[in-house]
């Protein structure tokens, strides 16, 4: 499998393209068939390909399928490899890829363009899979690109409604940014060593000298570029605004693309660069700052948010920062591990929002809603456990691998207690926000008009992941489960060799402040634990009190409800100046006056120039004959008066 | 013994006087006469040459004039029945229009 | 040189003559028909000028192609399209005098050309006497056997070409 | 000094014999002016044979008034087309109208000049006088017949085309059609003949018909017909349809076109067709003659020397049946004249016998002559015998069958030779 490993992305791209193709003409059944099988072979393939991976033993598996770009001592292949990291990612794409595919089936079944839909879908995992699998930035930059685009195929999906288009464009372009970093990380990286895939580029940095805090070297910036590019496809600071919106999309669109693989391809890129950023401390306290930052930042958003995806989309954000604190701090495994979790039970708060959504017939205001937890009751559950897990509850998913970043944080040396603060504080706002959001939606009385709404549970192809996505939500982190009694980290053991020796040497710290992490973990809970009273108190025992309280503090409250005001900000500082350029420059006076003006000035001049030569063809075949005449006149001329001309005529005719 | 330059004088001659007509004749077929009046002459200068040098490809040069020169006629004159089919006229200062 | 009356002379100043009347003629003929005769007169004497040089054979081809198949198309044509007098409109303002200037121009610049060759050419000349049917045989059929071919091809074409303008369209 | 100056120049083989010496030239010109004189007799006599044989064959008697037995029949003819009016039609264009006669017959009778009529020279006054006008070393003696046959065209189309009326100027338009058609198929099918032969000359045509020395004399078994049975097909077919004779003679189809071609031509005018369309059968005949049937050359081995006498044997029976037969006419004229003309091919018959030499020089020219009669009369017999083709059948016949069989003849005769090349050599 290892060495068909091509197949693997192969897979999705076929379904994309046959769905694309000649779906328009097929009933759902058939785009089903095509789409969730394409996907599901493709992640029978992953497994098959892991599992030889660990068969052969060997560090890192490479292999060079074919050369794409060659020019000079440049070289782009399409390369693919597979290591620890890889392995994981490709897991979780496929497989929980999949798993959305399936609940799509019943999600989007009334929907039209439902073969586009998937059409986009498999398109999207390609590229995702072409990302991960990437041996070499610039074929990652691909895959990055093509999920870029993806992306805005499928938040632009209902491309009739206006919101939803603006906010395709916005995620584009805002992406844009990041990439224009990302691209200019890569050119640095390959003037600095002369190549560009991982291999090469690593090796040679290991040997590097590691750049003093404070100390801008080509590294660091390198870095930095890279984690801005990060930044705006993974929606950190600043350039997160476009997630919030691209909630305009379908929602199973949410659960894949906007929280459980696309975004943590930032993520991705920094943990595949662990080499660079460990060599760079600068970059790491940005990255870890940055992370931090966004994490706070995007949950005190949350905490007044109406829209159930919206609460969720912030939600997303701040737990992306959580993985870039943890980057920052250098506990990549700890990140990943985040970021599988995080894929899990934020994949499956998603889908079952979207349950939601489907039951009260696309119904999105938490305000309208309440009391669906007897109606819709596997709904119900399956979300609770994902809120759980993310609210970092002991024994679910979330708790461990945020408690490993907390440590992580607590532990780096350079203003480890702040980002640690921080830190906790957001597992506080996130407990109470989710608990917000559970208790706003499933108790209480119903909020809706029970007459015209009638709910009902969704079908099983919708339940069936949720369920799985549940089960995985409270599984999924109990490779760390061992730490608590000594015991080694699995996780962290396992990505070891993919993410450095750097590991290791934590994980023989790890058993030093053993004690430490219990309590950092009891702290952890504590904190989760509050916010769950606090939000079961203002939501639960006494709901006016929410109200009051919004009141009593008008501004925070009106301040976080319009999300700090960035995008007015953006709109004024960015946007505004940039329209009015381009419309007054570039429009008017460039393409209209300048360029325009040029071509028609050239088009009139032709034409008149033609119309004064036009006489000369006046179809009168004698006066071309005439002409005919002149020519060979001229032709004579040339060998009487320059007999070497002819010379070199009759030359060339030998 | 003739000399070589009397033939080629006489094919420059030749030459020019189908020039001329070939630019102040009105009737296509005149006209076509002209052009092989002009080949002719290329033909005689041809021959001249290949005498005077004693190699013979000047003369197989004529031979492949000649026969281009027929596939020329046979297609030129079908061309010409058309024009006189659908012009009503041989004048070539009257055919000047691409389309009717 | 040579410019003691031989009869070959004789014979090239007559036949010359011929030609260069025909020429003139075919210019000053009104009628196509008499304006093709003169150019068979012309064809005529430039054959009696090959055989005249010793080339038998082209001077063969020039009346059997030339003269009893090309212009017999031609007059053929006429026949058919009973073609009359040529009318002499003069709608060109190219086709006047300065036609005419460029006419003396060309006939100058090839009399020039010659001029200047004629010596070189001459120098080479007084060949024997060279079999040239055998000869020319031996070169079409080794040295040009491809451009020879490619004439017969050229001739298939033009024989489909002539076919298929000549025919009537259906109506 | 003139044939040091011709000759000096080389290349001009072709023309010397016009002036190699002023007694040559005066040689040529009296050999034009007999040739001239026997060929218009014997136009004339062949339009007397051709009414007597087709009238024979329609079981009529032909022209016997004029003369015994008609004989003066042509003289009667020639006086009247020499005496009637010849009207020139309205409207005609002149010059053409009346070059084309003379075109038609100046051709005609010059094709004539390129045959040879025998091989050994007559010596007369110190010169070596041959039997035809052509030089001995014309290279391209074929070519030139087709040459000026096929100048011929011009005789009759433009005719037509000067004619101002409409039944000649299809009749021209038909026959220029006709003869351009025909032409191809003609060259061709002689094609196979000069491969055999290997050079255009006439002369070495025929001689490559005769046996080689050291070879068994084959007498008539070496001539060309045999191999190029197919090639004389098409070649007698072509030629047919060349001269305008039946069954190919649309261009004068009575009953469509009147008269064809020459229906606005009256008297001498008319005459110079006529002539040149017999004229042209004689040399067609001789052609056809040289070509396939070995021109002067005898059926017989020349070792046969008894045949050598056949001459003879065929001239005294005829003259003495003439003198006979001349007895007994009806007219006076005829009491007198028949047997005069009797004695004297009874005579010639009887010196041939006498004078060996004489006779040895007679063979070839009785052999040619004896063969273009043949032929002669194979053209009167078809004439009487055959219905006349329609147009579209002429030129399939023409495009469909000719030309693609005289190909196929070039083809296999080629093919033959290459493979006598390759294996027949030892």
């Amino acid at each position: 499998m290892l060495a068909y490993l091509w197949i693997v992305p192969l897979l999705p791209l076929l379904g994309s393209a046959i769905n694309g193709i000649f779906g328009a003409k097929w009933p759902n059944k058939i785009v089903n068939l095509v789409s969730i099988g394409s996907t599901g072979l493709s992640f029978l393939c992953a497994l098959e390909a892991g599992r030889e991976f660990f068969g052969s033993g060997q560090a890192l598996f490479r292999k060079e399928f074919f050369t794409w770009i060659s020019a000079g001592n440049f070289r782009a292949g399409f390369d693919l490899q597979v290591d620890q990291l890889t392995v994981v990612m490709m897991l979780v794409v496929t497989g929980v890829g999949w798993l959305i595919h399936i609940y799509s089936t019943g999600y989007m079944a009334h929907e039209g363009g439902y073969y586009r839909f998937f059409s986009y879908l498999n398109l999207f995992m390609f590229f995702m899979l072409i990302l991960v699998l990437a041996a070499n930035y610039v074929l990652l930059f691909v895959g990055w690109e093509g999920v870029g685009l993806s992306s805005y195929l499928l938040i632009g999906f209902w491309f009739l409604k206006k919101s939803a288009a603006d906010a395709g464009k916005k995620a584009f372009i805002v992406n844009r940014i990041g990439d224009f970093g990302f691209m200019l990380g890569m050119f640095l990286l390959f003037r600095a060593f002369g190549a560009l895939d991982f291999q090469t580029v690593f090796t040679k940095a290991g040997t590097w000298p590691a750049e003093p805090m404070g100390h801008f070297g080509t590294l660091t910036i390198a870095c930095l570029l890279l984690f801005m590019g990060a930044a705006g496809k993974s929606a950190q600071l600043p350039l997160y605004v476009w997630l919030p919106d691209a909630m305009e999309g379908p929602t199973p669109v949410s659960a894949l693309i906007h929280a459980a693989t696309m975004v943590t391809a930032g993520v991705y890129v920094v943990a595949r660069s662990h080499v660079l950023f460990s060599h760079s401390p600068t970059a790491m306290l940005v990255v870890a700052i940055v992370g931090c930052a966004t994490a706070f930042f995007a949950a005190t958003i949350g905490l007044v948010q109406t829209d159930i995806k919206k609460v969720l989309a912030y939600s997303t954000v701040s737990q992306l920062g959580y993985m870039f604190l943890a980057c920052g701090v250098g506990a990549f495994t700890a990140g990943i591990f985040h970021l599988m979790t995080h894929a899990f039970f934020k994949a499956l708060l998603f889908l079952a929002a979207g349950s939601v959504i489907h039951a009260l017939g696309g119904e999105q205001e938490m305000p309208r809603m309440g009391g669906l937890g007897k109606k819709i009751r596997w709904t119900y559950y399956t979300m609770l456990t994902a809120t759980l897990a993310i609210a970092g509850i002991p024994l679910f998913a979330g708790f461990f691998s945020k408690d490993a970043i907390l440590f992580a944080a607590f532990q780096s040396p350079t203003g480890g207690r702040i980002l640690y603060a921080f830190g906790l504080l957001t597992a506080l706002l996130t407990a109470f926000y989710m608990f917000r959001l559970i208790f706003l939606t499933f108790t209480g009385k119903p909020r809706y008009d029970e007459k015209t709404v009638h709910v009902h549970e969704s079908p099983w192809s919708m339940l069936g992941p949720l369920a799985v996505l549940a089960v995985l939500s409270v599984i999924g982190g109990w490779f760390a489960l061992p730490t608590f009694y000594q015991g080694p980290d699995h996780f962290a053991n396992f990505l070891g060799p993919a993410l450095g020796a750097r590991e290791a040497a934590e994980a023989g710290a790890q058993a030093a402040a053993h004690s430490l992490e219990l309590i950092l973990a009891g702290v952890a809970v504590l904190a989760a634990t509050i916010g769950f009273v606090v939000a079961y108190r203002l939501y639960v025992s006494r709901p006016r009190k929410a109200d009051e309280l919004a009141q009593s503090m008008k501004r925070a409250y009106t301040v976080l409800l319009n999300k700090y005001y960035v995008d007015e900000l953006y709109a004024a500082a960015v946007v505004r100046p940039l329209l009015w350029l381009s419309t007054n420059v570039f429009w008017k006076a460039t393409d209209v006056a300048g360029i325009d003006g040029t071509v028609n000035g050239i088009a009139h001049g032709t034409a008149t120039i033609g119309d004064g030569v036009r006489h000369s063809q006046s179809g009168n075949t004698r006066s071309y004959a005439v002409w005919v005449v002149a020519g060979a006149i001229i032709v004579l001329a040339a060998i009487f008066f320059w007999p070497s001309a002819s010379k070199i005529a009759v030359g060339l005719v030998h | 013994m003739v000399p070589t330059n009397y033939y080629v004088i006489l094919s420059a001659i030749l030459f020019g006087l189908g020039v001329f007509a070939f630019i102040f004749k009105r009737n296509v077929i005149t006209i076509f006469m002209s052009i092989e009046l002009m080949l002719n002459a290329v033909n005689l200068a041809f021959v001249a040459f290949s005498q005077a040098l004693g190699k013979l490809d000047g003369q197989v040069f004529v031979l492949f004039v000649i026969v281009v020169a027929a596939a020329e006629a046979a297609v030129g004159l079908g061309i010409i029945i058309l024009i006189a089919r659908n012009r009503q006229t041989l004048n070539v200062e009257r055919v000047d229009l691409l389309k009717l | 040189m040579g410019c003691e009356m031989t009869e070959p002379l004789l014979v090239f100043f007559v036949l010359a003559a011929l030609a260069v009347i025909g020429a003139v003629s075919l210019i000053l003929q009104k009628h196509p028909i008499h304006s093709a005769l003169s150019l068979i007169v012309v064809m005529v004497a430039l054959a009696g000028l090959y055989l005249l040089m010793g080339a038998e054979f082209v001077a063969a081809v020039q009346i059997i192609v030339y003269g009893g198949a090309i212009m017999v198309l031609f007059v053929f044509v006429i026949m058919l399209l009973n073609a009359g007098a040529e009318e002499r409109t003069s709608l060109s303002k190219m086709a006047g005098p300065p036609g005419l200037l460029l006419v003396a121009a060309l006939a100058a610049f090839v009399a020039a050309t010659i001029a200047r060759s004629g010596a070189s050419v001459q120098a080479a000349a007084e060949t024997g006497a060279l079999s040239s049917t055998r000869g020319i045989s031996e070169m079409i059929f080794k040295d040009f056997v491809y451009p020879f071919e490619l004439t017969s091809f050229l001739v298939l074409v033009a024989i489909l070409g002539a076919t298929v303008l000549a025919q009537r369209e259906k109506s | 000094m003139h044939h040091d100056g011709i000759l000096a120049g080389g290349g001009h083989l072709t023309v010397h014999f016009l002036f190699a010496t002023r007694d040559e030239l005066f040689i040529t010109i009296a050999k034009i002016a007999i040739l001239l004189f026997i060929v218009l007799t014997v136009n004339a006599y062949l339009t007397w044979f051709e009414r007597k044989v087709v009238a024979h064959i329609q079981s009529r008697w032909g022209p016997h008034r004029v003369g015994p037995h008609g004989l003066l029949q042509p003289l009667a003819d020639g006086v009247k087309f020499f005496f009637k009016e010849d009207p020139t039609p309205a409207g005609v264009d002149k010059f053409v109208y009346f070059l084309a006669p003379l075109l038609a017959l100046a051709l005609a009778l010059t094709s004539i000049a390129i045959i040879p009529f025998g091989p050994e020279p007559l010596h007369l006054f110190g010169h070596d006088i041959y039997l035809g006008i052509a030089p001995l070393d014309l290279n391209i003696g074929i070519l030139a017949l087709f040459a000026i046959t096929a100048l011929g065209v011009y005789g009759v189309a433009l005719a037509g085309w000067a004619s101002n009326s409409k039944y000649p100027l299809l009749g021209g338009l038909r026959s220029s059609a006709q003869m351009i058609s025909y032409e191809l198929a003609l060259t061709l099918s002689v094609v196979g003949v000069l491969l055999m032969a290997g050079t255009f000359n006439l002369r070495d045509i025929i001689n490559a018909q005769a046996p080689l020395a050291g070879h068994p004399d084959r007498g008539i078994i070496g001539w060309n017909i045999w191999p190029q049975i197919l090639g004389f097909f098409c070649f007698f077919t072509a030629a047919v349809a060349e001269t305008n004779r039946v069954p190919f003679d649309l261009p004068e189809a009575e009953q469509e076109l009147v008269a064809g071609f020459n229906t606005e031509y009256a008297s001498f005018k008319f005459a110079m067709f006529f002539i040149a369309e017999y004229t042209s059968m004689i040399t067609i005949s001789c052609l056809a003659t040289i070509m396939f049937f070995g021109g002067w050359l005898s059926p017989f081995p020349v070792s046969w020397t008894l045949t050598h006498y056949l001459p003879s044997v065929i001239l005294i029976p005829f003259g003495l049946w003439v003198v006979l037969d001349g007895f007994r006419y009806e007219t006076v004229l005829g009491r007198v004249v028949l047997p005069a003309v009797g004695t004297v091919v009874t005579a010639l018959g009887l010196g041939f016998i006498v004078f060996p030499h004489a006779n040895a020089f007679i063979q070839a020219p009785f052999w040619f002559l004896s063969k273009v009669l043949l032929f002669l009369f194979v053209y009167v017999w078809m004439r009487g015998t055959l219905p006349r083709f329609r147009y579209d059948q002429l030129m399939a016949l023409g495009w469909k069958l000719l030309l693609p069989l005289s190909i196929v003849n070039v083809a296999l005769t080629s093919f033959l030779i290459l493979a006598k090349m390759q294996w027949g050599a030892k």
